[in-house]
């Protein structure tokens, strides 16, 4: 198996896959878009709060099966939670990647991204997302 | 093997193996690095100014470089040439330059499949002063609708802008008609030969355009170097865009006096290395038979596409025709596979060793009008060859498996 | 021997002997030359976007230059780095990009003495956007007269552009004083370290300026390439001045939206293999002593005034008490010779095998400030020793007698 | 001797030091400032014509040694003869400097010059001075 191989295994495609259930939403709290610049990558998110809960996540992705696996994440654990469970997935997503890390309660799901630890250059890959989804709730709390 | 390979030390030692990102940048040639080395190994001097030996030969070594790179143009006289640190470069300075004799309400067509260099600096001079950016569109395969230009030029047409070669589908621009029809009304023509230079020398006198742009690094030659050739009347009245040493013939505070072309536009040092480099570049391929290479470039540009028209996820996004070799092509080729990324399977390829790009390859509008975020590119170089294409479709196998 | 010279191998074989115009280009050391070749032999590739195995080496090099750069200007984060094409390129892009700004009647200030890189891109700028030019005069030994920066600072005053040292007396200028009080009036400050960053790290947190500019091939670099550093919360807003791919983050023909700092504002391919020689320069220059190595170009600095003032018919274009040690200087000088003009002197001398340069510098307003029309300049680098004084004291006793 | 100083010879200094004779003329016909922007040279020419004929030449050298010298080659060739001498005399100058033909009659002056023949990047010095009168001349021709 070459290099490049390993990030591709069943876990990741799985997520991949799931992607494809996140709809839109039409009448979400929020919605924001994230660029990768770099590649060109661009992930659209759409977030229905119920107070301080979020409610469901929405959007759609436009890039790579890194960050389709990210996306499917964050719509498989954050829903139905408090907000601050995505500050949490960050600071889990980042540690994973940085050092290997494992992710634990709400966010064991990222576990999948363990084998792009080796990958640096993907690694925005998977934060893109959250990214999107942390710049879309803070444009509805007012603090930013 | 194919014989090139020797004069490219990253390719002869296997270290780029099945390097197929040529669009992007090729390797360097030997020729060219060995002249630069040489430059700098016997003492660098700065240009246009100095009076001792070393500052003597630098300069004709530069002015050397300068007319080189003229002869690879087809241009008349070596000062119609400008050295820019880029394609880019060059672009914005004729945006500056030429831009600034514009006026609100005037017109630049630019083609709907340009690389960003070619769309940008317009759209921003078109900020700055309101002019209006008129899109000349693709068909479905990516070439210009020529047979549209005649409708969409008007009276406040004042430059049209295309490329001479596609970066992503390596279709060719008839640049010779686009340039007739325009010089027939007054309207002056930018090619954008960044992609076309890399096959081989080029004629701006019998394309009859006005501007013509190529880069070092995708001509074997150095990065950070460019080259702008404009026909000399233009030249001649353009205002300067940056400003600096060189590029004056007196300064004060009560107002500066130009230089003539080309110093006028080489403000500051110039790259003067990588001039030399550019101009072992363009001697060295002046020297090759570029009929054989030509002919050589397509042949492995049809096996690519035979390697990806064997499976049916794949779709090449194929100038009308070309697969079949019936209208001139650059041997670039974009592909899409279903169910699978372009970054995914750049990933899974370069690790087999193949190096190819996937993304929006500065060419978004093109994308869209293709309807697609992205698309996987190979685009060869003429250092490549049959092993190249075992190795791709070994490659593309594998790809195909892993990203199921 | 001076231990410095066998890394350079033009200075050490002797074809480029007794090179004293390192203010114009300094010779290329052997670190930066051999990262280079390595970078090339091993395989090149474009950067920022690939994702093959060269591509993210490529990438990861250019970065690390970027990061190495960044250390060597003193700056917070690599980011704060732009590449440019050069010192003139780095003033043209602030001129342009934060000249965007500005508005009818507001004013930058200059230095008498600058570098024309650090006046006409202003006087471009001026005549652009209806701008005044107010200019900080110098004494008559080429100093800036900072006292009568306060009378001259107005409530339109926008930029205060200076240059860290003057390239042809070797005046240093007080930076921080500048900055300081610039910084009090919320005023950006543009510091031109084009000759400065030839003979050590800065620091640009201690300055306290906002912009710095150098080129590397001043500072034993490549050329074709320079570096801008800018404070990043200015950054953060300007606008791009050059367009064309790797500045944007999506283009369509309804509008295009920029990268964010630095890629916004490095337009296309940038000069790979030079920035990372750049950074190779960098990297070994903050190995060295410097405190060594400032002393002994004092020292070899009062031996070519010690040269000059054996003879009557010289004048030395002097910063005040600089010949006694008292106040920082760079190792540069400029004599005028009565009954001889700089462009006879330097081709004398450079007969000799004595470089030097005989002009007006791209300095030509202090020139006038001077009264004279040229002046002949001697400049040392880090690898000129007591031969080269020996050489230019016979080649100055000739050039005495030739020139009679 | 180096290879630099066979320029510097005896005639050549003769010639650069006469250049100080040439005087300002305040009713010119024409003047003209010529730049050599490359090195900052510059040459500023006063012309008096009578007729067609070169009355007088005047004006100021700020250059080198080549450039004071040709100026004084010509304020020595040119005045009382017609204007047309001045053509041949840039004719003159350039095949001596490009290939050592030797000057003749009015511009047998310019044979000091031989020796900068082997120094190319001093050729346009010597005809910095000459390009002044001309551009200078053709100010009063209107042809142009
Ligand atoms: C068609 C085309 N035009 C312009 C450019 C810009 O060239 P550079 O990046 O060398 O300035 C490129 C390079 O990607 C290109 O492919
Ligand atoms: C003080 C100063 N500023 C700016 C420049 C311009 O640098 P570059 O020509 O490398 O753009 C120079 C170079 O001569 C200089 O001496």
């Amino acid at each position: 198996m070459s290099a490049a191989d390993d990030i591709y295994d069943a876990a990741i495609k799985d997520l991949a896959a799931r992607a494809r259930n996140m709809g839109r939403i039409e009448d979400a709290d929020c919605s924001h878009d994230a660029d990768n610049f770099l590649c060109g990558d661009r992930v659209t998110v759409e977030v229905a709060l119920n107070g301080d809960a979020i409610e469901n996540i929405g959007g759609k992705v436009r890039g790579c099966m890194l960050v389709q696996a990210a996306a499917a994440v964050i719509h498989g654990a954050a829903p139905g939670k408090d907000r601050a469970v995505l500050a949490e997935g960050i600071t889990q997503a980042r540690a994973l990647l940085a050092d290997g890390t494992p992710a634990t309660g709400d966010w064991e799901g990222l576990n999948a991204f363990t084998p792009v630890q080796g990958h640096k250059h993907r690694h925005d890959c998977v934060l893109l997302p959250f990214e999107a989804v942390e710049a879309c709730l803070a444009d509805t709390d007012g603090t930013d | 093997m194919n014989s090139f390979r020797n004069l490219f030390p990253a390719i002869a030692s296997g270290r780029a193996r099945t390097y197929l990102d040529n669009a992007a940048m090729t390797q360097i040639a030997k020729p060219v690095t060995d002249r630069m080395a040489e430059f700098e190994a016997d003492g660098r001097s700065n240009v246009k100014r100095g009076i001792y030996p070393l500052a003597t030969r630098a300069n004709e070594s530069f002015e050397a470089a300068r007319a080189s790179v003229a002869a690879f143009m087809g241009a008349k006289d070596k000062d119609e040439v400008i050295f820019t640190s880029g394609a880019t470069a060059a672009i914005n300075l004729v945006a500056h330059a030429y831009g600034a004799g514009l006026k609100s309400g005037d017109e630049i067509m630019v083609g709907e499949g340009e690389h960003h260099a070619n769309i940008v600096p317009w759209q921003m001079l078109c900020e700055r002063k309101g002019l209006e950016l008129v899109v000349l569109p693709v068909d479905g395969d990516g070439h210009l609708q020529i047979e549209k230009m005649v409708d969409l030029i008007s009276d406040r047409t004042r430059l049209i802008a295309v490329t001479h070669g596609s970066n992503v589908t390596g279709a060719v621009t008839d640049v010779r008609i686009i340039s007739n029809m325009a010089r027939k009304r007054g309207i002056p023509v930018l090619i954008d030969g960044a992609q076309r230079a890399g096959h081989g020398p080029v004629d701006v006198a019998s394309i009859g355009c006005d501007f013509y742009v190529l880069s070092g690094h995708k001509m074997f030659g150095p990065t950070g170097i460019g080259a702008l050739w404009a026909r000399p009347e233009i030249l001649q009245d353009l205002p300067p865009f940056l400003g600096g040493g060189e590029m004056i013939t007196r300064v004060s505070f009560d107002g500066t006096d130009y230089a003539p072309p080309p110093h006028r536009f080489e403000a500051g040092t110039p790259p003067v290395t990588q001039a030399i480099g550019l101009g072992a570049a363009a001697d060295w391929m002046m020297g090759l038979d570029w009929a054989e290479i030509t002919t050589a470039e397509r042949e492995l540009t049809q096996s690519l596409l035979d390697v990806l028209n064997q499976h049916k996820r794949i779709t090449v996004w194929d100038p009308m025709g070309v697969a079949a070799g019936k209208v001139p092509r650059l041997p670039i080729l974009s592909f899409t596979v279903e169910g699978a990324h372009p970054h995914d399977i750049c990933e899974v390829m370069g690790g087999e060793g193949v190096a190819l790009r996937g993304g929006h390859h500065c060419a978004q509008p093109l994308m869209s009008a293709f309807g697609v975020d992205a698309t996987t590119r190979a685009s060869l170089a003429l250092y490549n060859d049959e092993t190249d294409i075992e190795a791709f479709d070994k490659a593309i196998t594998r790809m195909l498996k892993v990203l199921s």
